[in-house]
């Protein structure tokens, strides 16, 4: 339980944590340690464990489909990490408690702190591949968070989206990488992964997976080519650059690489692809640093150069090495936390990191420069100091490495490089800030030396430093041991922690790297003007750049794709259904079933002729838009008379009556709009979208053809059979409508009720001016509602309802229904509005139309639910034949009542429809005449 | 079927179909509109219920029932044909549609 | 309340009831109770939309009134027949055509007839009810069609509605 | 018989009857009565899932007529999941529409329970050409609802998807049309029977019909080229509405998987499989052409609205693949993505409500109003849709990843997915750090604070993208149970043999 | 007779596309009524054509396929349902945009990129 | 002999179609066409009749009977859009 708690607590700290914010920087600062300070409690007792060679494992059952488990680990190399992260976490807790202004949104620093410590811990501690994983990501996020903490600074921010950039892409390549390797291994779990390493490096997916794991590595710990990224993210507050570049963020590629070390290498590739990333690294950092002007830019550089020396370590592949490495691991945690803060100090106290203004500053604060200059000589490898063994170390190592022929010299003289640098530019950092004259106009003058609490984290780490330098084998013998280990996987191989190992060459590349960095550093001038010479390139504005590139390249594509055309859309549309029947079309080709072709009469081929004309009459003259509405009705009343002519009389009613109340529609439609259509799209367009519609038509006529001679037979014998006994009607159509298939129906009515709804509120507030003339510039007739045509309407308006209730009751038995009476009543009373006007009708029917819907709905509705009541499921009609006295036999259907929700349903929309466009016309408010008459 | 309802139907089927014919020639061929206009108020309409009514012997003769929808159908072109004529005629005068070179007496203007 | 019970027009729900007996083939006492339903219940519904109604119709002579026009139609349509087969121009002609009638049902009826009867189309109505304007296809002179129109049809619409 | 599977569609359908009644009550009974409807629905759509679980297929046969003769709903866990996440989508967007977005049109609340109802029978029916009925439902209220809340913004891309939708329509009907004309039948199951043994020409009618649908799905779905509609459309569009949209790509992607599935399944002979080596490409095209739009889009909306399109390319390339693996995976992500997105709409509203004429413009603003509580929606939002740890749509995609087979197509799979995901990284923190973080000096006319009801609705639809990480262990094992009850197509003909009322079983 | 009712099914499909690609919302209207005709007759005709035999039973010897009737019936409703919504959504386009075209005559600019370069404090 | 009576009459009515599209396209104005449009119709009602008589059933009546309807209702419409520009106010 403990190992999870480790990792949990800082995530239950950062929620707990702002609530002491009130309290103060203080009250926060503590109660952020605890955390750390229980998480430290908790680990040591498991020292006894590990000293016996012995791991911890804490495994939970999480999602075994993703292979994804709650399993944390603790060994030597997980134990090393989490000290350090838990140690100078709680150094870095206590140094921001000073960094920090009181004004400042401390509540939100420690929280996204403590929340990077809690995914750093997960990272280190987690036994599954997964699982660390989603740390990985987690510290990706909250170091994005932490670095732009002081949101306000374009530096910050961009620098924070550079790191997330490119730690958060790593990570996608690392999670690519950690996918194959679980599937090679079929377990994510860290034991069978690092059981499995021969598996892991005989398999074929082995580069791949190597490849993408070392991104990952080699993004976050900032490795050539993917240095850029930490430099800037010194943007963020000290104490978190302090922590990102020592013990944590970039610790964790390096951990990656040792966690993983028996798993994948001691291979060719990672041979070439680790060390020699490593000395580019190593040489680039080293040689930048010794440039930068600003103090916090020379120490993230010489961050760099030193993980590029730890990842060349780990590239080696030596038993060695390996231990180097984790041995610098150690050290150049300890130094660089001192060192930054250091710098803090400095720039807290001076109110600027440049180093041109920044001079002399031993007369202000003699006490923060030795610790300053003590911590700096271990960076730079001065013996008795904890750095100078690693590098004693690395030299060594360089020099063992069997290298063919002259690239055997590479490794030493490239390692010698970046110590003369590194000397440089720890001497350029102790002489150009605490010596070199007077300081140049500082911010703030005269500059003190800090809080004394300020100093204790510092003093503690430079303390270490001392120590780890004169009796290294007391002070992290054992821990380095286990550590190295554990990264081993077992076999640990001879070496010894003595600070003098006699006169060799490891010695005399020290020699040469100290004076030569010395020398160097003396004639920094020439250098300066040398490297003058290439002007420096900005990471962030080239990276901003970029991402405008790719940003700017994104919409022009948008642009030209998403061109808001909707001929455009519609083409697409049409052309890929073309285009996916086109294939299955072609191999049916001019195809006529087994049943051949039937006869044709006359009058039905000529009624064919006269649509086929008027439908292309239609398309060609469209742009004249009452002629074209006017064909447009023949082309409909040839499909009413198709549908009459192939036995289907309840369609042609239907048909017609639908028809008219559409063209009714338009022509209310195209009193607001020009009477025609412009010539716009070019000739080409227009030749093109011939042809598709021509392919269109083909296609349809091919399959049409195909279809209508092919034998065919259907379930609907069943309807037949099953219609009179079953449904209660004869005519089949109907039954099928309200029985049947009464749930279409009621779909069906739905979406007329929701159109005229919708219809009503879309026109709600629409305000339009229609022409003062129409086409031709005649002006509209004053006269609104000529006598003969109201006095016709009227009659017909009783005639016609009686005509839709006949329609109604017949329909079950013979063509009509519900639906076709509706129409016929709305037609009529459309036929009242059209004569005598708005106002004089609405005076006459009190109908809210909403209401009437409604009411349609819910007749449709209650008839479905009746059956619910017998035991019977929705839409169950029921029917009987019952005898009166007067009346005699008759036949009651409760489709009937479904029939009537249709019917009213109908008139409601069709009318609401209406009205509501009707209602736009400005006249609409005029009285009829005949109301005078 | 009775042989006279068997002429009769034909008749009116051959009679109607002829009046519905010239009403057509008479729409196609007459010169402007107003003139077209007599046609097929008169012509046409007469012809049509001529068909109808001999679809109501011809059904009555079977023995199904005198089609009132036949009737109706009757009924309402007569009811509606010159109403139609008639607005037609205002909206062309409305529109001040050209007539023949010969016609004599003026349009109103609406 | 009570002119709820009542039937408002009592010849439209004659009408229905009738046209109903026809619709529902063969009278059943179901056919019965329905017509009746629907004579009362249309006129209820409807009632508003009639016009204000003809201070006295003599509807006895209706009937003659409807063959003479009939006869009038068949003998209509077959002059126009003769006048659109004949190879011949028409000599159109607009007449206005002074009314007496002044009831707005009457003065319809009256274009309505123009309009289906010997060459001639109710075209308008002045908006006094004063004047109708009539297209004729084949005139000879403008008073002849006049008087024909006066004798024959508004006489007799006058008789009806006075 | 089961009355409880007709709750989903009765429960609204009466719902929004009772809307159409009450167009003059006060907004306050209206608002009460929907929200409550809803919130039944929800009831209702869970206890299907309860009942689905048992792995059983449970049918409801209108007017008790034996399938494939008269329409069926047929709930299967493959419903009860898209009736549940959308009935939760639902709630969430209706406490936030009550937050003022229903105000200025009295047919809010109906047009919304209508779509819900459309949706619902499309999850549910099991008969094809009811299923073009139940598009028909949703697409009239989806129309209605995109041109909800006055102005002119919305009228001319309402328009471009509405003439779509109809084009798409008569689609579906002609491959209806086609399909029956071979087969004679409508039934889904029945048509899986028929399908395999149609011979001859029957065959190229059918696959015509059949492809053709495909397109008709495809342009619900939004994948390319169909998709460009999608982004004005939806980032224009109120935001409820919009966040409830979230889901209509999803019932394209619920069409697909239905019927290419059970009709055109391994099984269909001939047919088997029909258009899936069409689909994983285009997946993949409609993904990276998401991201590409992601990146270049001006407002969070337009931002979200591509989103939209990312999931439904990262929906259908494993589905294209078609191993249940991918099935259920798919159908984790379908979940999450859907929420997310949703959330991340109503978030962006928000957003556009505090910054005055920016709006929620990717540009800098002054300083907005409670941005603390907006920014940490946001990047709640954004890590989910982006697919980074620790929430759902991580789990999502790393599912997705591990189901494809080594190969060339897990080669794309992989590299476009991840790519995608790197680039949807770039946008969103791109976005956010602009909108959030870079301000100028100003003020702005004090906007309206958030209440509490939106903060609410949006708050928790984001979260639920935390939920599902705590539920993730439950939620895979249905959506696994899901995927193998959807490659046993042979169980789903069962239903055809389900006895009636009355009759002896 | 099939070839004849094919050719009119194409013939409607190809007017309604050609005018479905028109810029102005009237003929895209029009475009697709008769679209929906021609789909209307297609799906009817899936049930074969019949002459005189109307599926109402005891008025023909044999009986024309119901279903795709009663289909077509609910196809036209619905079809109505939406023209009668895209002619009053292109209504509500030409108030909004004083213009029927289809795009609305505006032309989308997303935000120029200069408008998202960095602009610092004031 | 109806049967011959039937076919003549049939092969009129057509041709008199025909002739009512010939002045629908041809025009030259508005009314033209309108009036053709609405002399279609009549003609349609006939059509249907005669396609009852020679089917010999009563089931389509009701569609000419709408066909009347219609006609007149369109017709009346389509004259008022071109005299008064707005059908309903
Ligand atoms: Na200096
Ligand atoms: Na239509």
């Amino acid at each position: 339980m403990s190992l999870p708690l480790v990792v949990l607590l800082p995530f239950l700290g950062a929620v707990a944590a702002p609530l002491f914010a009130q309290g103060g920087r203080t009250a926060i600062a503590v109660a952020s340690s605890v955390p750390a300070l229980i998480a430290l409690a908790a680990l040591f007792p498991h020292w006894e464990t590990l000293a016996d060679g012995g791991v911890v494992l804490h495994s939970y059952e999480w999602l075994p489909a993703m292979g994804l488990s709650f399993s944390f680990r603790l060994d030597g190399l997980s134990l090393l990490f989490a000290l350090l992260i838990l140690i100078i976490g709680l150094l870095i807790i206590l140094y921001a408690r000073y960094y920090l202004k009181a004004y400042e949104n401390v509540g939100k620093f420690y929280a996204l702190l403590l929340c990077f410590k809690g995914s750093m811990l997960g990272i280190v501690l987690s036994s599954n591949l997964l699982l660390m994983m989603i740390f990985w990501e987690l510290t990706s996020l909250t170091s994005f968070l932490l670095i732009s903490f002081w949101t306000h600074k374009q530096d910050a921010r961009r620098g924070a989206r550079m790191a997330l950039a490119v730690t958060g892409g790593g990570g996608l390549a690392l999670l690519a990488g950690i996918l194959i390797i679980g599937n090679i291994v079929g377990s994510f779990e860290l034991d069978d992964v690092l059981a499995a390493g021969d598996q892991i490096k005989a398999h074929a997916m082995y580069p791949v997976a190597l490849t993408l794991v070392l991104l990952g590595a080699f993004t976050k710990s900032a490795q050539f080519p993917f240095h850029f990224w930490l430099p800037h993210a010194m943007q963020a507050p000290t104490p978190v650059s302090a922590y990102l570049h020592s013990a944590t963020m970039v610790k964790a590629g390096i951990f990656l690489m040792a966690r993983l070390y028996p798993a994948l290498a001691g291979t060719e590739q990672w041979f070439y692809m680790v060390s020699f990333t490593g000395m580019a690294t190593l040489l680039i950092g080293a040689y930048v640093a010794m440039f930068k002007h600003d103090l916090k830019g020379l120490l993230a550089h010489s961050t760099v150069s030193h993980l590029g020396l730890i990842t060349l370590l780990f590239g080696m592949g030596t038993q060695l090495a390996a231990v180097a490495a984790v041995f610098h691991v150690i050290n150049h945690a300890i130094f660089k936390a001192s060192l930054f803060m250091a710098a803090g100090i400095i720039d807290h106290e001076t109110g600027t990191r440049d180093m041109r203004r920044i001079n002399g500053l031993w007369r202000y604060m003699p006490h923060t420069a030795t610790l300053a200059m003590v911590a700096a000589s271990s960076m730079a490898g001065v013996p008795l100091l904890n750095g100078f063994l690693s590098k004693e170390m690395f030299f060594a190592e360089s020099l063992e490495l069997n290298l063919p022929g002259l690239i055997a010299w590479l490794p030493p003289i490239v390692a010698t490089l970046a110590g003369i640098f590194a000397v440089a530019y720890s001497a350029r950092f102790i002489h150009d800030v605490f010596f070199n004259g007077k300081p140049v106009d500082l911010p703030i003058y005269p500059p003190h030396e800090p809080p004394r609490y300020m100093k204790i984290p510092v003093e503690i780490l430079v303390f270490a430093c001392i120590m780890v330098g004169l009796f290294p084998a007391v002070a992290v013998g054992p821990l380095l041991f286990l550590a190295a280990s554990a990264t081993l996987g077992g076999e640990v191989p001879e070496y010894t922690l003595a600070i003098f190992h006699g006169f060799n060459l490891p010695l005399f590349m020290s020699f040469v790297a100290f004076f030569g960095g010395l020398l160097m550093y003396s004639q920094r001038q020439r250098f300066f003007d040398f490297h003058a010479r290439f002007r420096e390139i900005d990471e962030k504005a080239v990276f901003e750049n970029i991402v405008l590139r790719i940003v700017d390249l994104a919409n022009s594509v948008t642009a030209r794709l998403e061109n808001g055309s909707l001929q455009r859309y519609a083409l697409l549309l049409l052309v890929s259904v073309i285009a996916v029947a086109a294939m299955p079309l072609l191999d049916l080709g001019i195809f006529v079933g087994e049943n051949g072709l039937s006869p044709v009469d006359a009058p039905t081929a000529i009624a064919a002729a006269v649509l086929i004309l008027c439908a292309f009459a239609t398309a060609g003259l469209h742009r004249q838009r009452f002629y074209a509405l006017v064909l447009l009705s023949v082309v409909g009343l040839v499909v009413a008379l198709a549908f009459a002519r192939f036995s289907a009389p309840d369609l042609a009613m239907t048909q017609l009556s639908v028809e008219v109340v559409t063209i009714v529609l338009l022509m209310l439609a195209i009193y607001y709009m020009h009477p025609w259509t412009p010539v716009e799209t070019p000739l080409k367009r227009r030749v093109r979208d011939i042809a598709i519609a021509g392919v269109a038509g083909i296609g349809m006529t091919l399959v049409t053809l195909a279809m209508l001679t092919q034998p065919f037979s259907s379930i609907s014998e069943f309807f037949l059979a099953n219609s009179k006994p079953g449904g209660g009607g004869t005519n089949v159509v109907n039954v099928i409508l309200v029985d049947f298939r009464g749930f279409d129906t009621l779909g069906e009515i739905t979406v007329l009720a929701i159109a005229a709804l919708g219809i009503y509120a879309m026109l709600k507030d629409t305000a339009l001016t229609p022409p003062p003339s129409d086409g031709a510039g005649h002006a509209w007739a004053r006269d609104a509602h000529p006598l003969m045509l109201s006095l016709i309407a009227r009659p017909m308006l009783p005639l016609a309802l009686m005509v839709s209730a006949f329609i109604f009751l017949r329909g079950h038995n013979l063509p009509g229904g519900g639906f076709i009476a509706g129409l016929i009543t709305s037609i009529a009373l459309i036929l009242q509005y059209i004569a005598s006007g708005m106002e004089w009708t609405e005076d006459r029917i009190r109908l809210r139309y909403h209401n009437v819907i409604g009411l349609g709905l819910l007749f449709a509705t209650v008839a479905g639910l009746g059956s619910f009541a017998f035991g019977y499921p929705f839409l169950t009609s029921t029917f009987d034949y019952i005898t009166w006295p007067v009346v005699g036999k008759f036949e009651v259907a409760s489709a009937l009542i479904f029939d009537l929700g249709v019917y009213l349903a109908v008139i409601g929309a069709t009318l609401l429809s209406l009205v509501t466009v009707g209602r736009l016309s400005p006249h609409s408010a005029i009285r009829p005449k005949q109301e005078g008459a | 079927m009775s042989t006279f309802a068997e002429y009769a139907i034909s008749a009116l089927l051959l009679v109607g179909g002829a009046f519905t014919l010239i009403g057509a020639i008479g729409l196609a061929r007459l010169p402007d509109f107003y003139t077209r206009l007599h046609g097929p108020t008169k012509a046409t309409t007469v012809g049509v219920g001529a068909i109808v009514v001999s679809s109501v012997i011809y059904f009555s003769t079977l023995g199904r029932g005198i089609g009132v929808e036949e009737i109706l159908i009757t009924a309402f072109l007569f009811m509606t044909a010159p109403v139609s004529a008639n607005f037609l005629a205002k909206a062309a005068m409305h529109l001040e549609v050209k007539t023949t070179e010969n016609t004599r007496g003026q349009t109103w203007d609406q | 309340m009570l002119d709820r019970l009542s039937f408002p027009q009592p010849w439209l729900s004659l009408t229905l009831f009738v046209t109903w007996q026809f619709l529902s083939d063969g009278i059943s006492g179901g056919s019965v109770v329905l017509g009746l339903l629907l004579a009362w219940g249309i006129p209820q519904m409807t009632r508003g939309f009639w016009p204000d109604r003809p201070a006295v119709i003599r509807g006895w002579r209706a009937p003659a009134y409807a063959l003479r026009v009939l006869w009038d139609i068949i003998v209509a349509s077959v002059e126009v027949a003769k006048l659109i087969l004949s190879p011949r121009k028409p000599r159109p002609m607009f007449i206005c055509y002074p009314l007496e009638l002044d009831h707005p049902l009457a003065i319809s009826i009256l274009v309505s007839t123009i309009s289906l009867t010997p060459g001639t189309v109710g075209a308008d109505v002045s908006d006094d009810n004063k004047l109708i304007l009539i297209h004729s296809l084949d005139a000879e002179n403008e008073q002849e069609i006049i008087d024909t129109i006066r004798a024959r049809y508004e006489k007799p619409l006058l008789e009806m509605f006075r | 018989m089961n009355h409880w599977l007709t709750a989903p569609v009765l429960i609204p359908l009466l719902g929004g009857i009772l809307q159409a009644f009450m167009g003059y009550a006060p907004i306050s009974l209206r608002r009460t009565l929907a929200l409550a409807t809803t919130f039944l629905m929800l009831v209702s759509a869970i206890v299907l899932l309860i009942m689905a679980n048992d792995g059983s297929y449970r049918i409801y046969a209108f007017g008790n007529w034996q399938p494939p003769f008269g329409i069926v709903l047929v709930l299967d866990r493959l419903a009860a999941l898209m009736l549940v996440m959308t009935a939760v989508l639902a709630l969430f967007c209706h406490v936030f529409s009550i937050g003022g977005a229903d105000e200025g049109n009295r047919q809010f609340h109906g047009l919304f329970l209508f779509q819900l109802m459309g949706l619902n029978i499309a999850f549910l029916t099991g008969d094809l050409f009811n299923l073009f009925v139940a598009f028909e439902v949703l697409l009239i209220a989806s129309y209605g609802l995109l041109m909800h809340g006055g102005g002119t913004v919305r009228t001319v891309p309402g328009l471009h998807y509405v003439v779509l939708n109809l084009i798409g329509s008569a689609v579906f009907l002609i491959s209806v049309g086609m399909i029956y004309s071979v087969t004679g039948t409508l039934n889904m199951a029945d048509l899986a029977v028929k399908v395999p043994q149609i011979s001859g020409e029957g065959l190229s009618i059918v696959k015509a019909g059949g492809m053709m649908l495909l397109v008709v799905f495809g342009l619900k779905a939004a994948i390319l080229p169909l998709c460009f509609w999608l982004p004005r459309a939806y980032s224009k569009a109120t935001a409820p509405v919009a966040a409830l949209f979230a889901v209509m790509t999803k019932v394209g992607i619920y069409a697909i998987l239905r019927v290419y599935l059970l009709i055109f399944g391994d099984d269909a002979g001939k047919l088997a499989n029909l258009g899936m080596d069409w689909l994983f490409p285009i997946a993949l095209a409609t993904l990276a052409m998401g991201v590409i739009g992601a990146l270049g889009s001006g407002t969070l909306k337009t931002l979200v609205a591509w989103q939209v399109i990312i999931s439904v390319g990262t929906l259908l390339a494993p589905i294209a693949l078609g191993s249940e693996a991918g099935l259920s995976a798919a159908l984790f992500y379908l979940l999450s993505t859907t929420w997310t997105v949703g959330g991340l709409f109503l978030v962006s509203e928000l957003v556009a409500n505090q910054r005055g004429s920016a709006k929620d413009r990717i540009i800098t603003a002054p300083k907005m109003q409670s941005r603390t509580f907006l920014s940490v929606l946001f990047l709640v939002g954004a890590v989910a849709a982006a697919g980074l740890p620790p929430l759902s749509g991580f789990f999502g995609k790393v599912l997705i990843l591990q189901s494809a087979e080594a190969g060339t197509e897990m080669a794309w799979l992989w590299s476009v997915l991840l790519t995608g995901s790197f680039l949807t990284v770039i946008a969103y923190s791109r976005a956010g750090s602009i909108v959030f973080w870079r301000t100028v000096d100003g003020h702005l006319n004090k906007p309206d604070p958030l209440n509490g009801r939106v903060s609410v609705a949006a708050g928790a639809l984001t979260a639920l993208a935390i939920a599902m990480v705590v539920l993730a262990g439950p939620i895979m094992a249905y959506t696994d149970a899901t995927a193998a009850q959807l490659h046993n197509a042979d169980a789903y003909i069962e239903i055809l043999q389900t006895p009636m009322v009355g009759e002896d079983s | 007779m099939e070839l004849v009712f094919a050719l009119v099914i194409g013939a409607l499909t190809s007017s309604g596309v050609y005018l479905i690609l028109r810029a102005r919302t009237f003929p895209v209207v029009v475009g697709l009524t008769l679209l929906s005709y021609g789909v209307n007759l297609f799906l009817f005709s899936s049930g074969r054509l019949a002459t005189g035999q109307q599926p109402i039973i005891g008025t023909a010897a044999s009986y024309a396929d119901p279903l795709p009737q009663a289909l077509v019936l609910t196809a036209i409703v619905i079809g109505f349902a939406m023209t009668a919504f895209v002619v009053v959504l292109s209504l509500r386009n030409l108030a909004d945009n004083e213009d029927d075209h289809v795009d609305g005559k505006q032309p989308y600019k997303s935000p120029a990129p200069e408008e998202e370069e960095e602009v610092t404090g004031k | 002999m109806i049967l011959v009576a039937l076919y003549i009459t049939i092969a009129m009515v057509t041709l008199a179609a025909l002739l009512n599209v010939y002045r629908v396209i041809k025009g030259p104005d508005a009314p033209d066409r309108v009036l053709a449009l609405d002399t279609l119709y009549v003609n349609a009602i006939a059509l249907i009749v005669l396609l009852g008589i020679t089917l010999q059933t009563r089931m389509y009546l009701e569609s000419a009977l709408l066909i009347a309807v219609m006609g007149f209702v369109g017709t009346v419409a389509m004259a008022k859009y071109l005299k008064r520009g707005s059908v309903i106010e």
